[in-house]
């Protein structure tokens, strides 16, 4: 994992609070698990709630592995349950807190992660439903793309896996929430200008630079 | 936000959460699975005005039926009352609204709520005296009923063992809709004759897991004599 | 239990056949209990699939009613679960066959049993469901109310439990089948003629006396 | 119709009820869950122009992959198929059909079915791209998407312990869609590592009634040793 990725983490993992039921998309979000303090339970749509990390060494459970395919264990607490019980969760608002991670999000929170047409398409997943109804998401996702084009939008180009759904965006270079008047940058890189910051975001940034924190 | 274990608390701060004008729904089938020492806390501390989902009155004298007597239920939505004279007697002196639904269909209303939806498109009772009080809409050339979901403010249900992240197991007849309103309401308490740590119940046999619980309650299986001696059967 | 019920009941147990799942609607039908072998399958709306009666002088299981609600028993095999799973079991005709008490039966197999306008309405119950998808509904009832008045008649002048459900009726004093033609005379009780038959009934019978049985 | 255990018979057997051109649901989210034995058997058996439906295409070479690779599946009705390289190019050949649907309203609409309704009214997707699929109706005020339940002949599903009767009790994540499409399709055909006498299992920890079971086979836990080994996680 990459110091950014790592510093992504590090920063989300300040987003969930005790008591939390946590949903964590596939990739980068993933990655939080060793972030997370034990009063939380992470809900997988498969239909586990409490999962954790497989142990070091443990061997594999071949009946519990997480939405991404991953083998996991669970935690004292947990439970398991069919897909439509796991989806009432989802739509009933009762996963508190899910991150994603997204090929674009825009001023509006629309958020795009999970179609570019004609190149990739390989179905829905549980997004959707995580994206419309969960109270708070977060992205997860690097600043631009592998070619420096930015990922933080006017508007999103490709079609939407929800709109106005997102609450918050962590990236490597900063911290934006969704508000009505647009998006507000709460904290910026360490080392990172304010000028260059607008020179990496297609999106308009409102910044109070005296309000402003490091990550 | 709490943490996951704060749920567990005591009946009286449980129940107090509850407003006069709450829309409650209330698990069980006749006595089994009727949370009758959370019912019994609601009528102690005076609530009215009430709003009830169950699926039957229980029987005069126990359960919802004590509410009722004491005139603190002004609407029941309900699949049968007929084993409480005095629910029938409020419904026809017009003391208390009474709205019937087939017993599958109450059922799947609740069930629906949880699941978050508008409504669902039945043929059950088309063609009989339920089918005027429903919007219709045509689908591949047939005619369906819009039956929409019941959603409710709070759901009272009973489990024979919980543990104090509020992860519920019901036992035997005393499944029927617990697990339902469970899921259906905004904020749903839960009575257990047990309550143990986490990790206390096997994850499969979870019928209803910890999220849709908003507060637990451990209580004396002596509650529920109250019910059991009365029932008629 | 009267002689004319104890008839109806032991000519209904011959309806039922091994590997049945069967439902025993309130009243009369709770009856056929001890008249089922062993290679069925009780189910009741409240949650309970495999339903015996309580044993003599065992004490009641205070978690363990039917849907009439009285106190019963299990067989081994038997399942519990909840109130959208039993009727889902109804709606998708999974119960193979149910019997049911009635008010009113008509040549079309319409049924009227759960109101009478103004005197008896307490609520529908399981009844219009179980009436319009078990795949094989008969009615056990007297053939006449307690006034005399026929039951079994031409249209059904009471609200619907639900349209054209009927398969079969048995009453003290017949069996007869739902045709498309109308209601077919299968059995005569013992010592009754066709013509006390027709004078105790409002709708038509067809009747072949030649291939009649008695019950 | 035949006495209640006798459901109980071999792979061939139950699998020899299926005909070409069948619409069949399968258990499984990935691997766990997969009825890997019985999928093995209907390729052994040769059925062809088949529609499944199933959350995922599991990934190439195992389960479902096996038969998609055969050119057995015309239409694949799922959620998410990114683990089957082999799937997406059937997909963008244009040599299976691939409908695409939220694994949430994927789930409900197979839940559906098994409650024998028309449809379901949700809220989930509109205003993005698969709205425009959906006809749409207007209540209280807002608009709503029709979903309609999902429909099957068959379906196949993966037990971890079973009664002669066809009680079933999952376990673990291979619970997912498996209790679901049980009560949705016409037949179900389950398979399940330990099968015992009626009374072996718990009444209330049954996770799918034998009243939808329609065969029940034994397999080996070895049977699903080609699933376990070739997923990729």
């Amino acid at each position: 994992m990459s110091p950014e990725q790592q510093r992504i983490l590090a920063r989300a993992a300040r987003e969930v609070l005790p008591g939390h039921i946590v949903n964590l998309g596939i990739g980068l979000p993933t990655g939080l698990f060793p972030y997370l303090g034990s009063d939380v339970l992470v809900h997988s749509e498969n239909g586990v709630l409490g999962c954790s990390p497989r142990g070091d060494g443990e061997p594999p459970d071949y009946d519990l592995i997480d939405s991404g395919g991953a083998y996991i264990g669970t935690v004292p607490g947990a439970s398991f349950f069919d897909s439509s019980v796991s989806f009432a969760m989802i739509r009933r608002s009762r996963v508190d807190i899910t991150f994603m991670g997204a090929f674009e999000v825009d001023e509006e929170g629309n958020l795009a992660n999970w179609k570019i047409p004609g190149k990739f398409s390989p179905g829905i997943g549980g997004a959707m439903e995580l994206a419309q109804k969960v109270p708070r998401l977060v992205i997860l996702c690097s600043h631009n793309d592998k070619h420096g084009n930015p990922k933080i939008l006017q508007r999103c180009r490709l079609p939407l896996t929800a709109p106005r759904c997102v609450s918050r965006i962590i990236t490597d270079k900063a911290v934006m929430d969704v508000t009505a008047d647009g998006l507000a940058l709460v904290d910026i890189a360490e080392g990172l200008s304010v000028d260059e910051l607008r020179e990496a975001t297609e999106a308009t940034l409102i910044i109070d630079e005296t309000r402003l924190g490091r990550f | 936000m709490t943490g996951l274990a704060d749920k567990y608390t005591s009946i009286e701060e449980a129940i107090a959460r509850i407003p006069d004008g709450a829309t409650i729904m209330v698990g069980g089938f006749g006595s089994p699975g009727t949370p009758f020492a959370l019912l019994e806390e609601l009528l102690a501390q005076g609530q009215k005005d009430l709003t009830l989902i169950k699926n039957d009155a229980n029987e005069a004298g126990i359960g919802i039926g004590r509410l009722i007597e004491a005139g603190r239920v002004s609407r029941l939505i309900a699949s049968h009352i007929g084993l409480n004279r005095i629910a029938i007697e409020q419904m026809n002196t017009g003391r208390m609204e009474v709205d019937i639904h087939p017993q599958g269909l109450l059922a799947e209303k609740i069930r629906c709520a949880s699941a978050g939806h508008y409504g669902f498109l039945t043929d059950i009772g088309l063609e009989t005296e339920i089918a005027s009080q429903r919007q219709e809409v045509e689908c591949d050339g047939r005619t369906w009923a819009i039956e929409p979901a019941l959603y409710a403010d709070f759901a009272l249900v009973h489990a024979e063992h919980a543990d104090r992240y509020g992860n519920l197991v019901y036992r035997a007849a005393a499944i029927n809709f617990n697990p339902l309103v469970a899921m259906a309401a905004k904020h749903t308490i839960a009575q257990s004759y047990r309550v143990d740590e986490p990790g206390s119940l096997e994850p499969e046999a979870v019928h209803t897991p910890c999220a849709f619980i908003s507060a637990l309650v451990q209580v004396p299986v002596e509650s529920s004599e109250q019910g059991w001696k009365k029932h008629v059967a």
